[in-house]
């Protein structure tokens, strides 16, 4: 949870600015309502992985990686591969983390965003299978947090479909059971560009990509992830006070609007 | 996810034979745990589940206290005999994540301010796992927490919809959660109208996800019966419910 | 350890009251001396594990569940099965736990049951092993703690008991080494049913039994777990005084004879 | 457990050469510790133990401290190479247990109230591990409890009996231990005549339990001489230990 | 360790065509995490690092403060990805080590004494690992203390030298840092010629040490010009650089 | 981090007294400036071990235990042994350890010896392999710690040394991928005796093998590893202070030539 060092009485004031920027159509920052901030990403920035992204939104900023190795498929998918996304929000990234094992909140969003990858169907999983029951190719998505400044759940989600989008992975030849590495890499295919979009509730307005300081002061959030057909994969309510149900409504298709923009930008970066 | 062939036969009735729109069998009765502040048990379809609220007490540590407002801990833990085969009695990343979650479903309803520099601790054990335990979990936390005279806005309800072989569905069992193409989860403030969780696991169009949204309403506003019935039952007797649910 | 939060004085009273009324060979709860706290059992309340017990004992409430897994056997027993018991102490039993790790309290109650069910031979171990050194059957028999109001020790032990004792478990077939898992499940075998009975001292008097609030007053406390035939198969004495000699030879003997009421009603349960 | 037919031979004498009521080499020394308030060092048999003690000192963490008395504290640890393979240096679920049964074991005698607001720390290391380790690591304790000057009703002693063979027999070694049909580990206050320690692990019927239970009092007493030895040595020296074992 | 043949060829060229007293490139930037309160990034060879400082602050938790100076505290830490086989995330032995090596490299520089009651953290993030990554984090981590505007006598700067095929080299590589036959990374404040950092994995004779030593020393020297040149570029422009470089 | 409990004024006093001892190249307790203490060992004190040794240093007292287990090689190098040195500074030896995790201090140590006996490649790794990338002999040096009165990394060093070097090994009989224990133990064989030499600087002073007290008023510390040749195998300094270049070209002479002496102490107890 996102603890700010201000007085109580600073953060009232900040509030009552904040609402009546609002109610104008304004925020602090001089966005729009519904405008997120710049998303800027780098393909490629870490060499030594099959595929990573870095990700500027605004001025939180994260690195994607994503690793292959062999592994062992999960009783109930025998033939398919591995996937799993993790993120760690260090304390380098936030005067508000501590060193130890992973926060709530960086837990909930490696699930979400997770979730919105696998749920969309963007890999295969059926591809990476090698010898049934044995041996798949487990890819891993880390996301190292090098800077919090907000809607951290959006700028991961963007960077781990950035990174595999992207990513080059070996290709082995299976005989039997025997399986050999080969020197050969070939893209990860990729079925859709899954997408998130977070919109804060602040009294009754509706925002999107809310900053550090709007989190804060936000009432309630909520996520929704499109794919590239606008099916919505995934779905995460959070903070403390509720949503109506137009306000969902209206969510869900602002997600779905915007996840287009999202993955126009993306597909232009890793074409 | 694959889908099979016969999660909906040819009379649109589903594996354990109920109507699309048709909830498990629920149960819900307050107050077990006597140690407990509140208390609720709940069993939906194979779900059985145990709630119970400590507090308002004294913050541990104490420099978790807030000035302002009650600091409310949740912890959904699944018992290690609850699933299928074994679960480590670690909590998983799951386990945290749903913790959040409802905690987060379960403050707008708590009037936190009116109890300062107290902790409310509210604990979901899993008995025995089945589709849609955190919707059964929070309804039967947000029993606990009514039973144990904790002010409330209103209660809180869960109920989730989901996607079977292209039809949406009301309250997804184990199985139908695992082979179907959508989950849905909600929580709702039945009196207020106004939702408190939603995840979504799963593909579903906007027409789909618009049904699916109404049909997890109309659930929750069933399982809010039950519930009113089980606060009604512990706090005035057998006699009451009756009536009630004539009415 | 439990701590109660009265006040020194109101503690001090309580104890005063509780001596008078041993002395007059009476319980605060109105029970006697030697008598438990009425006792029910609900057979299988967990249909998803092999064998399932929901006690009660008083206030005290916990339900087992045992389940069974292929495993790998010890080095030094390679041709046995391996039977686990493992207790959780939930925050939701009891004003005084925490979340974390397992408490010494927890630990300490899920090893004496633990010994009770293995040195008295409950179940034959070696009709568990499957493949020898590679294969055998592991049993977990886990318990959570619903309510704790004093003498988990004896509630664990007769929930542990009554699963297994009522468990049933998939037959495999083996033929060499391959392991063919069937459809048939047959009882778990048991070859006696161990009982647990704690006895606490206060002052000079041996009460059966103790509920929270004698626990929180008792000067020493000592268990035996006897077989049917009144061997006595695990001991173990706890809290911060002694005992004499006497009042051990006691203690046994008064094991000895309630364990064959308490079998006999797990018995009537299981039958 | 099955047996060896071995264990006893027919000469009534035991794989190493013992009598049925006869101790391992023992050997107790005080004070090796030089950080600690108090230190002693055992071998009984293969095992060799190391005790320590640190206190009377001021709590940490704060919010254990005890107004009426001492806050008593134990842990007994194994040395990764003290076992046949090596121990995982993290404590085990049996380590956690046995530091409990020592800590209760220890209670009885130390003057706790002596010491309102203060702790004592015993820590138990078990460099080579035999059978009976439990109770080695206590008359250790006792005697670092002793040499760290804290006040005692009486010093704690150590000691099993068990069956092999069907026989009842004193101070098993860790083959008798693991062959063994029954270990019954007690700790005894040798002047007051109490015990503080009791564990059984194993089958025995009521009269065997008895002749155990009378065998390992027995055992108590024969390693309460040797106990007393060792700390007569430190504070008076050798001359009066010799002595002291004559009269 | 064996030595491929190879490492060094017959012109006296390295495996990444370096000649045995060049660095690899470098790069150094300040000030790029907007939240800390300093910053640094750094590439050297594959290396990429980044640094950043909190503090002084408030120290968490209380009891460790001290009356006399900040603490000083220092996490080495690497992602996930940063290495050619997946790392797991949770700190390594390594890890540990390189933090507490790192604190003490720094220690000597920073002005704690005019910080009373305050805690200053240091953090070093691995994003990608090659030979000599504690040496380019030291030089990372001075830059951003002094970009967070910390009283320091000097800066510290890290490089190191090491033998490959008898010959002593500087500033390996991950290749050569595992098939070459010693590495010595030391830290350095550059103005006041002191060493802070040492340590030594490999074996060297006297004169080789010696050699190293210097050597080492030299590649600190041509470090701490990119370094030097990263803070004045930040603080005064891109002008005031080219003009210091040409100096 | 070691810390004192006595108060500021007292510590100050005591090392100005520490420094006018000093500069009159005496210390504290006796000792000649570049004097160790008196270091005993004692082999063997574990018999259950493969090779174990109880070393003194003035008032530091440890014991290393070695155990030799079948494992699996590390993928880059399949057909060597593996060699780990473990170190617990248990809270039996100090005042100031808390049981937990391994402390900073602990890690440090066990990884400079680790390096040391690995460096100076005193056991020939390839000579416990067995069958290549499947099996190896895995050595596990672990070192308690009894009485902590500084300089812990020399005692611990010395211990492990001794240990390796007495040790004996069970031989294996290896038939194409099979393995057979065999009932004959071997010297494990040693090429070099790698020794530790701590050398502190108090002020602009070195001394060699500080104790306790010396180690929290000394201002850096640096540690050099040699082997039989003089070759220098590892190092490492510590400590809050800097270190001119003449001091560390001092400490490594120093640390060359006390290493001989040491190693002829080593070799006299396991001749």
């Amino acid at each position: 949870m996102v603890v700010t060092k201000k007085s109580l009485l600073v953060q009232q004031l900040r509030r009552t600015q904040l609402i009546d920027f609002l109610s104008k159509g304004k925020r602090l920052d001089g966005r729009k309502l519904l405008e997120r901030r710049p998303l800027s990403i780098e393909l490629s920035p870490i060499e030594k992985a099959s595929g990573s992204a870095r990700v500027k939104l605004g001025n939180t900023e994260v690195i994607a990686g994503v690793k292959v190795e062999l592994g062992t498929p999960f009783p109930d998918t025998p033939d398919k591969g591995i996937l799993i996304v993790n993120t760690e929000v260090l304390p380098l990234s936030t005067p508000f983390a501590e060193p130890g094992p992973p926060s709530e909140e960086s837990i909930e969003v490696a699930r979400v965003v997770d979730r919105g990858i696998r749920e969309s169907e963007m890999v295969d999983m059926s591809k990476l299978g090698l010898v049934k029951g044995k041996k798949v190719q487990a890819i891993f998505a880390d996301v190292t947090v090098l800077n919090h400044d907000g809607n951290l759940l959006d700028a991961v989600s963007y960077a781990v479909t950035s990174a595999l989008a992207s990513a080059k992975i070996r290709r082995y030849k299976v005989t039997g059971e025997e399986i050999t590495a080969t020197e050969e890499f070939v893209p990860l295919e990729v079925q859709t560009l899954p997408a998130s979009v977070t919109i804060a509730r602040i009294e009754d307005v509706l925002i999107v990509d809310p900053d550090m300081e709007e989190e804060a002061m936000m009432d309630a959030r909520i996520t929704f992830t499109t794919d590239d057909r606008g099916n919505i994969c995934a779905g995460q309510k959070g903070s403390a006070k509720p949503l109506s149900f137009d306000q969902i409504k209206l969510a869900a298709s602002i997600a779905r609007e915007q996840g287009d923009a999202i993955r126009d930008l993306i597909r232009g970066v890793i074409a | 996810m694959h889908e099979m062939a016969t999660l909906i036969d040819d009379k649109g009735l589903r594996i354990d034979g109920r109507k699309v729109d048709e909830l498990r069998p629920l149960k819900i009765e307050a107050g077990l745990i006597k140690n407990a502040d509140g208390s609720a048990y709940i069993e939906m379809g194979k779900n059985k589940i145990m709630a119970a609220v400590y507090g308002p007490k004294e913050v541990h540590p104490k420099h978790l206290t807030l000035s302002e407002r009650a600091l409310l801990r949740c912890r959904y833990h699944m018992s290690a005999f609850s699933t299928d085969t074994r679960k480590n009695p670690a909590p998983s990343r799951r386990e945290h994540e749903i913790s959040k979650v409802l905690r987060d479903a379960l403050l707008p309803a708590v009037l936190v301010e009116d109890y300062p520099r107290t902790a409310i601790d509210v604990y979901v054990e899993i008995l025995q796992s089945d589709g849609g335990s955190r919707c059964a979990g929070l309804t039967a936390a947000s029993v606990a927490l009514a039973d144990a005279g904790i002010g409330m806005r209103d209660l809180v309800v869960g109920c989730a919809a989901g996607k079977l072989n292209d039809q949406v569905v009301l309250d997804l069992n184990d199985t139908e959660d695992k082979e179907g193409s959508a989950d849905l989860p909600i929580g709702l403030m039945p009196t207020l109208k106004e939702v408190t969780l939603l995840q979504l696991d799963g593909m579903l169009n906007t027409e789909e996800f618009q049904r699916a949204f109404d049909l997890a309403v109309e659930g929750c506003l069933k399982v809010y019966q039950v519930q009113r019935a089980a606060l009604i039952k512990k706090y005035f007797g057998a006699e009451e419910v009756r009536q009630e649910v004539k009415q």
